[in-house]
């Protein structure tokens, strides 16, 4: 965090766009010798874009301070929940970044042997780990592996000629927001199934709704309570007993990986979150990667590519029988699968098996020891995360909003908030395994302080956080007056006419 | 991997022997197995065939050896870009960008520690609304192709119609992609080789600048034609042209889609990519992705600091009712991680570059390539095929089959432009799309041209 | 800066070796898997090394909050006198990283031909720059290169048979401390000139001192007051004329880079320091590397390696005929080199002149903004630093050391104080070229505004910083009692005995 | 680098034509010519033949081109050492080191905004003692042989004697520097063979370890001689060897210098390097170079935050009254800028390694090296000169004289080991100092065996 220096200016409101003066430059860029040729008719052309002109010490100097402003895994604990904010080994970035990697062109594979073998192997490795053997590498994060898994659903029903009736997707209320905007997008209905005392699926609910009209169900595992769907096996062949499909979202893999595959659960077709589990730095918001490994029945509809090892060795892209297509222009977020693989090769089955086994100790042991000051809706042994209740709190007038707030000015990064939706002010925490004992103990720590001012002095915590270069931003106001590009509003009132549509 | 008794199991785990005693001990548990006791014990720990662990230097080297299998580590000349180019991207992109502040940081939900992935995301937007012509932009979707598709499904929402129209000539994996998001929305996408060939059905028109075969477009005609249908004009762009040619969104572009990848980074086999998605600001609350408003502190001054009076500015996730994660089914896509990463290295790449640079950088990439296609173009036996004013690649037609060509080429170690012979324009058969980029050298088009020469003389 | 965090520890107190756990580990160092050669007897042999046992997580966290508690070039102004803390461009950084660069060994220079051609390049162009066309890049900083100069004109005064009546070398009073140290480490007693009321030095007591005892005169040009050496020229001639060598402290030649050349003052030989003037970065304090460039008369002495060109083309490293001989076991700080040819190859003359046209333009600027607030013992045209004096506020019972204390809670680095030592309170700041003007003006407003405070509120100066991660320490304390080591005094009571010498 | 006209003059130059009319306006000059008008009229503005400017992509593409022509760029398989050793080095090292709060800071003037570079040269420190087994360490000086010859010279000084012994075999390049400080200081160097032969003019012994033919030498004896002889024991040692061999300063050494560079970084020709030094207490005052200590906050509680109650750890550069800068001509040394950032990179890997590692490292070079030894011995011609333990290198003596070898080994794309055609003692003569480290592969040791076993066959 930076304390604002004497004098200093407010650094947010001088954007790039603000610094500098016309005519400097931050890079020099060659200038053409040879014969120069005419430019294509002016009405295709254009003057200039309006962009900052800053030296490159200025540019260095703005960018650098912005990254001070930012927290990041390798600044402190960051147990954002449902995210796997786990340490991300600095080797990966070497290896992903080597030149002949790097510098790899998409669209000459046959050039690419090195690459695809990379591929080939995470496919395989992919595949034994979930035990659902047939795996695309294509979606570049979970929600597009999601999106990729229910059009082959789609696909799948459609051969099948039930599309035209099958036009249900059951998700679970505990889901995260991909799963029924997935639905949406591939162009099903959803029908939310409610979560029992238990933090399960409600299985009376969910066997109520089970017929001919269900295409599928999403299941997260562990679900987003940090839970596992105690009798899942038999949800799934309730499922196939309608002739439904069970979709397995990944993201949460992290507690279970190498304890159990989704193959043997009754899964037909999972999505995983590499930039979670196999450790990709997570960039900010990405970039991320979402394979999807699919039982031999989906295999088909894959998106495109797949990797496949010819007669002779040589290894190539693949484009399966039924395939629903192609995800993005290329072929998925490579860099990110080099990472994966790089990182599954570390660590190896004992290694994985000893990520979710502290990860789990570690969520179960913060579970224990914040037990007495915050209430557990779901008062369960938890795998990586737990989710916690802040309505003790909200009694005394704080907010979940406020204790993370006061986090912060502890020098801890935040838990999920109000999130899973069913849980009234959640918080939901997911150490991972690259946490300590003695960090889970300090975020503890932290928290059991924040609940005792929350007793002594409710209204003190509406000021956290304290010791950021801003304070609390008020979210209503950009909302209803947005402000989304220099130069803002004073130039050219943008995104203050609300929605027009045709 | 193999530990000492009492060791920690990995260098990315902390815990020892000692610790996980003491923390079962807590938690009331005899051994780490009982985490695990509520999945069902006949689905336990399975056997998993993986190979066996590295250490870090064994690692390093495996993968070392891998990457000298890709051709790319010998950095032969090449002449291929159909969608990737290889971009000048200035040393300070990846140095500031792998700064692990940016780096290791998620999605920013707390704005007070995450300011410096939130501003620079604004910064994005500002730079992607200046570049396109257009009043909005997102934060960035996976890449170009699936922007493209998102731009074809919000067409199809404020239209209410059911189909899309690619005009040909445009790259086969945009296309392809489009059709995928298309299967799920049950949209029906139909390539057209003239924009009169729109009719009443379709949400929308999606026209790449340059077009595949590298050829500048005129949008401003298309575009008309699409608002004469009640269709919108998607455009999708290759952002260092813009440094040349006349911003989409003035030609009457309604939303400008592109891939930023190479002016982030270099081309890694396709990805990680970038999405660009800017459109009109009427579309503002239906657009895909992730948005960043500037706002300002709630409360003003602060306590401690004297010097404080007024609230400061500061940058937060905005808009997000348009977003999975609180619209659900009803959300305008299932968007969640992006790029931001790749935004940033962009963002950093088109801010060193300034408004100068940037003009500099696409002019030189422009006579780079014209110079080199005049240089092929007078080689006995090899012809350029004219197509109107193109950019940076170009159909070269020569004596022998594309394949061939192609094939020579490889053996005297250059990576020739793609084989177009499988198109279905008559002026791309038995022609290879050639691209040149300002980071082409001299050197290697010489290269290439005594190549052909070679080529040339046998035939 | 870091604002502590509530209930954060004592940071400085926890050293790596008190953090993580015995049995944690930060790397996975491979284990040889072939057949075993014992080890050799055990006498030869330890147990183990202390050594920290962290998670490679707990590593990063440490090394990250450590480098968060610098101040860089990249964070904000860093106007150090005497060392030009310019911008350090961060595609030399790139070209110097090239494998091909990086992995080249060093006892094969045929095998370097790349590497060889950069350095004799590079001899050429430093050649250039100064008039002085004999290069040798061996020296690893200026001190070194000091070194190598003094003992080149102790080889040619011993081959002149003049060695032993020739002990004394002439330092000015504003000399770096570098200057009188080398000379006595290159066995020369030294004679102190000193300097005259407009800051150049005392030619009356040069002259004085001028006969044939004197070996050498050290001067630096442009000299450690910011001032030009007015009558350079006629000095070295007054020296020549007496048997004496010129040596040039180039330390800053940033001030005059492409505006005149030592050789054309009569300078025999001068050092540069290429990680000032040619833009290497710092470091925390290297590395640096220190050229020399020698007159045609010195050219035999070079240390070794110079970097020749054979008739074949084919470069190699030479040893000069009467080489002083080498100063490092191999062939210099290369990498440094490398950055340097490239920031040479960056600017070309044009730019380079524009390097010292920038520097003295902003050096100057900074004099008149502080003219009126601060005493300037040498009220002249400055070149690329000014050496202000803080004796006008000691009157009001502020020193130097509180006025640039408070200066870092603007969010500045502060200048170079007590040096040099010729300047009471002196304040010597250098800007340099890469600082915008609205840098300059944001700076001296700093200064202002503590000049006003130390006559407004004296003692409240003594209480800065306020804003940054430790205060004030206590360097008397560091120096009495000297715990320079982990586990430090209550284990081990090292360094507290003094000095015993034998 | 041709600019606009009101254009700055280089990207790292910020001021544009406005801001320089406006400064000189301020300054009252004319012309920024008039910032030079004390300089010597005639001298001025010189002409010097410098090559044109090279923007960023063209500078890039020349220095890849130059790198291209070392025969490094192509990854060869090594065996050469002798002073430089190919290490593994962590990716958190150069991760971390080259964060640019610690790479653009300069020496450590201002502790309050400094404590990252102090405190991890502090770190440096104690873990220089560690290793070397000896009480206080300094922050490292240029290199190893520059540290030992200030070794050298505080023997002198310590001891007023006037001579050195350099014990053989010893680095040649040591000797060398050794000789050119002792020159300036008037001290005689001796080359002997046996630690009997020290007389009492020397100030001090110096010993390498493993010596330069490879042998693991017991210092123990070595120093007792010293000792007897009233000299001071210098050891100069390959600090990864300490991951197993006795740390010299239980063994009697006084000093101990090393190379720190091939933990911190690549060989990089040689350079930047690292020089380890650290001493017996008794010499701390005497030491050369720069000096971290612990202290505290001045004041205890400090305003503002009220948390704060007892004074803060810090560290400050300590002792400086032995530094040039305070005690000029009675300085212990004049040196100044040093190596700061191969400090901080070689505390980094060492913590990073830890006890377990840092053996396990230096077990797997003498394994391998043992490894390849024995294959290479095997080799019909070919025999490894028995010395006594070795650690990394051995003599190899072929059934051609060692330039021969080593050109035919060229020739199959190896890098062999030093000639040492040219060395005195007798059994190096004819030999290739042959060096195996932990990273030296499997497939590499392959390929030096199918090449000798095809230089055994030819002859
Ligand atoms: C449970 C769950 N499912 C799906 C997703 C979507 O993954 P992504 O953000 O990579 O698109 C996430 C993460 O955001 C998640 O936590
Ligand atoms: C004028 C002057 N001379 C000599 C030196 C010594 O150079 P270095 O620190 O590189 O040894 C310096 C810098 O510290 C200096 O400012």
């Amino acid at each position: 965090m930076i304390e604002r220096a004497i004098g200093e200016e407010d650094f947010g409101a001088r954007l790039a766009f603000d610094r500098g003066a016309a005519g400097r430059r931050a890079v020099a860029v060659p200038q053409w010798q040879g014969r120069e040729t005419p430019l294509p008719a002016a009405h295709l052309l254009r003057d200039s874009v309006r962009l900052p002109e800053l030296s490159q010490g200025e540019l260095v100097r703005y960018y650098t301070a912005l990254a001070q402003r930012n927290f990041g895994v390798d600044t402190g604990s960051y147990p954002l929940g449902s995210c796997s904010m786990k340490y991300n080994p600095k080797v990966n970035d070497v290896v992903a970044s080597l030149p002949g990697f790097a510098n790899a062109h998409p669209a000459e594979p046959e050039a690419a042997q090195g690459t695809l073998r990379i591929l080939l192997d995470l496919q395989r490795a992919l595949g034994a780990i979930t035990g659902l053997p047939h795996v695309s590498l294509a979606p570049a994060a979970g929600a597009q592996g999601e999106l990729a898994g229910i059009l082959m659903i789609r696909r799948a029903l459609e051969q099948r000629g039930e599309l035209g009736k099958r036009r249900r997707v059951l998700v679970p209320d505990s889901a995260h927001g991909t799963n029924p905007a997935t639905a949406a997008m591939a162009g099903f209905t959803v029908t939310q199934i409610p979560t029992a005392a238990d933090g399960a699926m409600d299985r009376a609910a969910l066997a109520a709704e089970l017929d001919g009209s269900v295409a599928a169900m999403m299941v997260t595992l562990p679900n987003t309570l940090g839970l596992w769907e105690t009798g899942i096996e038999e949800a799934a062949r309730d499922l196939h007993r309608v002739g439904a499909f069970v979709y397995g979202d990944g993201a949460n893999l992290n507690a279970i990986v190498g304890r159990v595959r989704y193959g043997d659960l009754g899964i037909d077709i999972a999505h995983l979150n590499l930039h979670k589990t196999f450790s990709t730095p997570h960039g900010g918001g990405g970039p991320g990667a979402g394979p999807v490994c699919a039982s031999t029945a989906l295999a088909p509809y894959l998106p495109a590519p797949v990797v496949v090892e010819g007669s002779t060795g040589t290894l190539a892209l693949h484009r399966p029988r039924e395939s629903i297509g192609q995800l993005q222009q290329f072929h998925g977020s490579v860099g990110v699968l080099v990472r994966a693989y790089a990182y599954i090769r570390t660590l190896g089955l004992a290694g994985l098996r000893a990520v979710s086994e502290n990860a789990d100790l570690n969520a179960n042991y913060l579970r224990v020891l914040l037990e007495p000051h915050y209430d557990l809706p779901h008062p369960r042994r938890v795998l990586h995360e737990v989710v916690f209740s802040g309505s003790r709190q909200r009694k005394a007038g704080v907010r979940a909003y406020d204790i993370v707030k006061r986090l912060i000015d502890y020098g801890l990064h935040p838990p999920t908030v109000y999130f899973p939706l069913i849980v009234d002010e959640a918080l939901m925490i997911e150490p991972t395994e690259t946490e300590s004992r003695e960090d889970i103990e300090r975020y503890a720590a932290a928290l059991v302080a924040i609940a005792e001012e929350a007793e002594r002095d409710p209204e003190a915590l509406e000021e956290a956080p304290q010791h950021t270069p801003v304070g609390r931003l008020d979210e209503t106001r950009a909302a209803r007056r947005p402000v989304l590009r220099w130069p803002g509003p004073e130039t050219e009132p943008c995104g203050s006419k609300g929605t027009v549509e045709r | 991997m193999k530990g000492r008794a009492g060791a920690a199991p990995t260098p990315y785990i902390p815990n020892t022997d000692a610790d996980r005693a003491a923390m079962l001990a807590r938690v009331g548990l005899a051994s780490t197995e009982e985490l695990f006791k509520e999945l069902p014990a006949d689905q336990r720990d399975p056997p998993i065939d993986l190979p066996p662990s590295l250490g870090e230097l064994d690692l390093l080297e495996h993968l070392r050896v891998l990457a000298r299998r890709n051709a790319a580590a010998q950095e032969r000349p090449s002449f291929l870009g159909a969608g990737a180019y290889r971009r000048f991207v200035p040393a300070v992109t990846g140095s500031l960008a792998a700064r692990s502040e940016f780096m290791t940081a998620y999605t920013p939900y707390q704005p007070e520690i995450s300011q410096g992935t939130l501003q620079s995301a604004f910064e994005f937007q500002s730079v992607v609304c200046e570049l396109t012509g257009l009043a909005v932009a997102n934060t960035g979707l996976y890449d170009g192709a699936s922007a493209t598709a998102e731009a074809c499904l919000l067409a199809a929402r404020v239209t209410r119609r059911s189909a899309v129209a690619l005009l040909e000539p445009i790259h086969p994996g945009t296309a392809d992609v489009v059709r995928t998001y298309a299967y799920g929305a049950g949209l029906r996408v139909d390539m057209i080789g003239s924009a009169a060939q729109m009719t009443g059905e379709h949400a929308a028109v999606v026209v790449q600048q340059p077009d595949f075969l590298g050829t500048i477009r005129d949008i401003e005609p298309i575009a008309e034609t699409a608002h004469a249908a009640g269709a919108l004009c998607v455009t999708v762009v290759d952002p260092l042209t813009l440094g040349l040619l006349r911003a989409p969104g003035d030609a009457g572009a309604d939303i400008v889609t592109g891939e930023g990848r190479d002016l982030a980074g270099p081309v890694a086999f396709g990805g990680p990519s970038l999405g660009l998605f800017a459109a009109r600001e009427v579309y503002l609350r239906q657009m895909p992705g992730r948005i960043v408003g500037r706002t300002q502190e709630q409360h003003g001054a602060r306590g401690g600091d004297e010097s404080e009076a007024s609230p400061r500015t500061g940058y937060v996730l905005t808009l997000q009712t348009r977003e999975q994660f609180i619209r659900r089914e009803r959300a305008t896509s299932n968007f969640s991680t992006g790029q931001s990463l790749l935004a940033l290295a962009f963002t950093i790449t088109l801010q060193a570059l300034g408004p100068q640079g940037l003009r500099e950088q696409a002019a030189l990439c422009y006579q780079k390539a014209h110079n080199a296609a005049a240089r092929a173009a007078a080689l006995p036996g090899f012809a350029v095929v004219e197509r109107g004013p193109w950019f940076q690649e170009f159909l070269l037609r020569g004596p022998l089959p594309a394949a061939a060509v192609r094939a020579a080429l490889a053996e005297r170690g250059i990576e020739a432009g793609l084989d177009m012979s499988d198109r279905s324009e008559p002026e791309a058969r038995a022609a290879l799309l050639m691209c040149v980029t300002e980071t082409t050298t001299e050197q290697e088009v010489d290269a290439l041209v005594a190549a052909l020469t070679a080529i040339g003389d046998v035939t």
